[in-house]
């Protein structure tokens, strides 16, 4: 097994793109994006169903990745969220094989 | 007074209703959002397909363009005025007030289809060429929006990752603008021949599909007001229901000015004084990330829409029938 | 006889056949969730319009509030019946016994609907009050079975998290008691007129819905078969298979005591023997976490529902009509 | 040539062309997964009820079954021929020449269907059974496709997890088997009565329902292309066009050899023509996932289908009147 | 970066409201919920499109919190999950800006 | 709080079973599946709304379990993805209650 990381950033769809590019830009091998059904935060709260527009839903990019793409990503990551809603989180995790990243 | 009953009384208004008491009595129901996400772009090819077998029967007169002209510059110009009282009588901030004047100079389509059930029950006429103002203005208001908001702002740096032409293509490319345009166009093209065929599934079950809209759109208004209430004083909850009066009145004199037929003369009251609820919140999160849609989507989804189906198109009607009837 | 072969050879009752068979076959296909919830609730706003577009058409006599309360009885009763057959014939705990006896007190609306296309197929005609039977009949009997379930027992202390009034909000507030009832004053309101409008979405195509809905619930009921059927002994089947016999007797003995139409005593008959699949499973994970979905779904949905497409219906219509012809 | 035009300006071509325009010009709209899965099922069964009434109408003639048989040997022969153009003229390997293949082999139900509507506006006549030589042509040409890839390598070892069965039932009992298969059969038992009250929701609406899941399908194939042109290169290209005209020959040929009338050699011709997008794909990520996805789907959805429907059809409907008119 | 707690709780959807609530009561600064598919357990086996009450669906629910709150909620969450399906994991992950919690 | 790993399987849908029938095998007492909206990778890129075959739709399988079967299951995973796409890591969690998994 080897060491990789595993970022996390749940972030309201409509900067999905954005956040997606800059992922993209830094060199990650990839990512996948789930839908999320609801949320709640500091004061607000969602639910996709609810809520016509989908202005409002959140969804989570998952991305397995060496640790340099993912410190490369950080900064603009940070950026992006100082304007849209959204958090973010790295985890050390161990994956099969390393070459595919 | 008639009129206005029979609206409240439509089955349109009563499923809107029943969606609206269900959701303040916290029931959990909900209508899955994909199947009315399908339901919307239903409803718009109809409504643009109708609209375009109408414009097909008749020629493009000099007035059609004055209209559709009319229609551009209103949507450039209410959220002016909206963003004028909302910076006067609240205290939303800059950013808050620009999205919400966005979302009262676009239009809502819902309101707009209402409002034609409602003028055919009258007995009146409306043109089809309606469909394509409705659609010219639906994305003007976001551009005076993002002006508004950055008026004696230093220039505000991009985005991290966002990209030239992305909002150009949220604003213009947007479901709503390519089903409303493109049907209206196919409809045009293809006229009453083409529509025939298809016309059991476009037209016979349209009002039906409706109803059904109505009853989501309900539940999601409910919802919208019982979480957001709390963040809108009472300024903010009148401005939701005067603004429409006003845009109304503007929609009106442009509209008599034009010497347009009273149908159409309550349509472009009715598209002026309604306010997006699906397109502009959208684009808002793209533009404006800073500005709150517990704010926007609460008044005009929650406080302006129910305002016009109940109270505003038979009043708008009522007006349009005194100027132009 | 023949009139059982109608049934059995009708497209709806084919179509559930079919998906039945797909999932036996294990075939992959599914019907996605979020479209077929949404033509759940298409459902059950047509059922409830036509419905109440009926009752406007007859007066409240005594005789329909004796039938509305004889349904609220019946939902209260049938589980304890319910309750007690399970608790002699089969080696199910209280829990699972109490939960199952919820599912046979209350309803099926799917069962319901294809009741009355059959009915009106044998020439029969039933009445629009039935509806508020049938969404009258959807909640009591989950109030017996929390009875039944604690009876007995030390107090159970409230579960981690639970809020006051979810239960009764969940239960009294779902979308098919919602939309049933709400519909069915909609339909009753707007009368006639109201309908002709929407009657091309709400009545025309309501037999093919109905059909797309039971190759769905087919599928379902395939799949709760193929992986429920081990949790199930024999004694619990048969359970599922006499339980709506005797349902259905106690059904008709009430309404031959109050002489209502052949129609309408089929009807009661029907809502007596049928198990809800739908609103009941989700009230209990609620109310009684403990109970297994795989015994009552599987009963229910896989056992009783189809039982009583098949056999039940036109059995139930024979005898209403030696009862009440 | 007046055919061709009329066939092009139709609502569902026009609709597939909005669709297509949309998502070349990035437009981010989308038609919920749901929603259009729910649409592509209806779409089967109402195709499927359509033919198997028809063909309650007329006898079981031999001629039938030499039909259904030369589809069957169709499908089964198609791959050989698109496989050996692929390994002559494009760079290919051979995996994703085979996997392509099966797409060719197979067919497309929608493409099928255009194809009876266009028929029809061209006052010709067709048959019902030709329904059950679409749903037998869409598997054969998957084994045909994997004998292909595996000849002459050596036996490939079974994939970790694999089941035996899983792929015969993933190729036998996919949705659209199922649901053509079965509702033609329904279609067949209940005849005309049966149909008559479901009608107004499979008959009446279903060119409406059409132009809807067509411009799904123009904004599925607009994005392919968008996203997938750059792993296809000329010779690739080519093969779409020319393939699918290749086929048609093949089956004008038999059909021809065959006698049989002029609508269903047009139907023939179609049916050998049109390629896979839906049921092979997810097929041959069971049986062959070493093969591109963004090969065959950006060909088949991409390059053929759009030929079909706007030059095709229209073509094959005028040598089939040639040749048997 | 600095160190938080992330929290996955995968429970039954007829439960989302309860674990939501004592969430909240504990102090945890948000919470996203993700549907899901299908899963397999002890002999139980659900899928999403397969079961029209949707009672055996089940979700995610993804919260990023301080070590505190957490504490707070995990008695209340077992307690809850003695009555409702559920399971429950903690780890350890890096966020950006911690001020956000 | 016990230790456990958390095993999160990123595979295409159409492999969904084949992953599942492994896992079982193996022991892994549970599993849920998670759909995901779109994801990109070394040059391909999907979204689920946009291709009606949904035959490049990929899910995300999440297995909380004792480190045995995990590393049981390893080696046949390891196998399925030469085959398939679908990329696997692992972490280590805390969980509840034990005699859960
Ligand atoms: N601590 C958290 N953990 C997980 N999701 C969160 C958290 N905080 C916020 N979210 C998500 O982000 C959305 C917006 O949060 P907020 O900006 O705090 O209102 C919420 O509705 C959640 O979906
Ligand atoms: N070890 C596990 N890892 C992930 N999900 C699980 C696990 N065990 C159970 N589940 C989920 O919880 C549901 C019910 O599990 P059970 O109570 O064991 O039947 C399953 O269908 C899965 O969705
Ligand atoms: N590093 C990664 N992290 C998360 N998901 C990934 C990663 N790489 C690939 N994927 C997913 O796997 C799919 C296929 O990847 P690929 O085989 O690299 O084209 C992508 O579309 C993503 O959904
Ligand atoms: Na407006
Ligand atoms: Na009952
Ligand atoms: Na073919």
């Amino acid at each position: 097994m080897h060491e990789k990381i595993r970022l996390e950033l749940i972030i309201e769809r409509m900067a999905l793109k954005r956040a997606c590019r800059i992922l993209e830009t830094a060199g990650v091998s990839g990512y996948t994006v789930l839908p999320a059904l609801s949320g709640y935060g500091r004061g607000s709260r969602w639910q996709r169903d609810r809520d016509l527009s989908a202005s409002q839903d959140m969804v989570v990019i998952i991305s397995i990745s060496d640790e340099s793409p993912i410190r490369n990503v950080l900064l603009k990551l940070h950026e992006l969220l100082d304007q849209h809603i959204g958090i973010l989180n790295i985890a050390r995790v161990e994956v099969l094989r390393p070459e595919r990243f | 007074m008639d009129q206005m009953l029979a609206t409240l009384l439509s089955p349109m208004v009563l499923f809107f209703v029943l969606g609206l008491s269900a959701a303040l009595l916290r029931s959990q129901m909900t209508i899955p959002e994909a199947f009315a996400k399908g339901l919307a772009i239903y409803l718009m090819m109809a409504i643009g397909l109708k609209g375009g077998v109408e414009m097909s029967r008749s020629d493009f007169s000099l007035q059609v363009w004055t209209v559709l002209a009319a229609g551009i510059v209103l949507s450039f110009c209410l959220p002016v005025i909206a963003f004028a009282f909302l910076r006067w009588t609240s205290k939303m901030d800059r950013i808050d007030a620009a999205a919400t004047a966005a979302h009262y100079g676009s239009i809502s389509i819902v309101t707009f289809v209402a409002a034609t059930q409602f003028i055919r029950s009258a007995g009146l006429e409306s043109s089809g060429y309606m469909v394509a103002v409705a659609a010219l203005m639906e994305a003007p208001a976001i551009i005076t929006a993002l002006i508004l908001a950055q008026r004696g702002q230093k220039k505000a740096p991009s985005v991290a990752g966002s990209e030239s032409g992305e909002l150009y293509r949220e604003v213009l490319l947007n479901a709503s603008i390519v089903v409303l345009v493109g049907a209206l166009a196919i409809g045009w093209v293809t006229g009453e021949s083409g529509m025939e065929r298809i016309s059991p599934f476009f037209v016979d079950p349209f009002q039906g599909v409706l109803c059904l809209f109505l009853l989501d759109m309900g539940l999601s208004a409910g919802r919208g007001l019982r979480q957001g209430w709390r963040q809108l004083d009472f300024s903010a909850v009148a401005f939701g229901l005067y603004m429409p009066l006003v845009s109304a009145a503007l929609g009106g004199a442009i509209a008599w000015s034009l010497g347009i037929q009273a149908g159409d003369t309550a349509l472009l009251m009715v598209l002026a004084a309604s306010a997006s609820y699906i397109a502009v919140p959208a684009a808002m999160r793209l533009a404006m990330p800073k500005a709150k849609p517990s704010i926007y989507l609460t008044l005009s989804l929650g406080v302006t829409f129910p305002f016009n189906l109940a109270v505003g198109i038979p009043l708008y009607l009522y007006f349009a029938n005194l100027i132009q009837g």
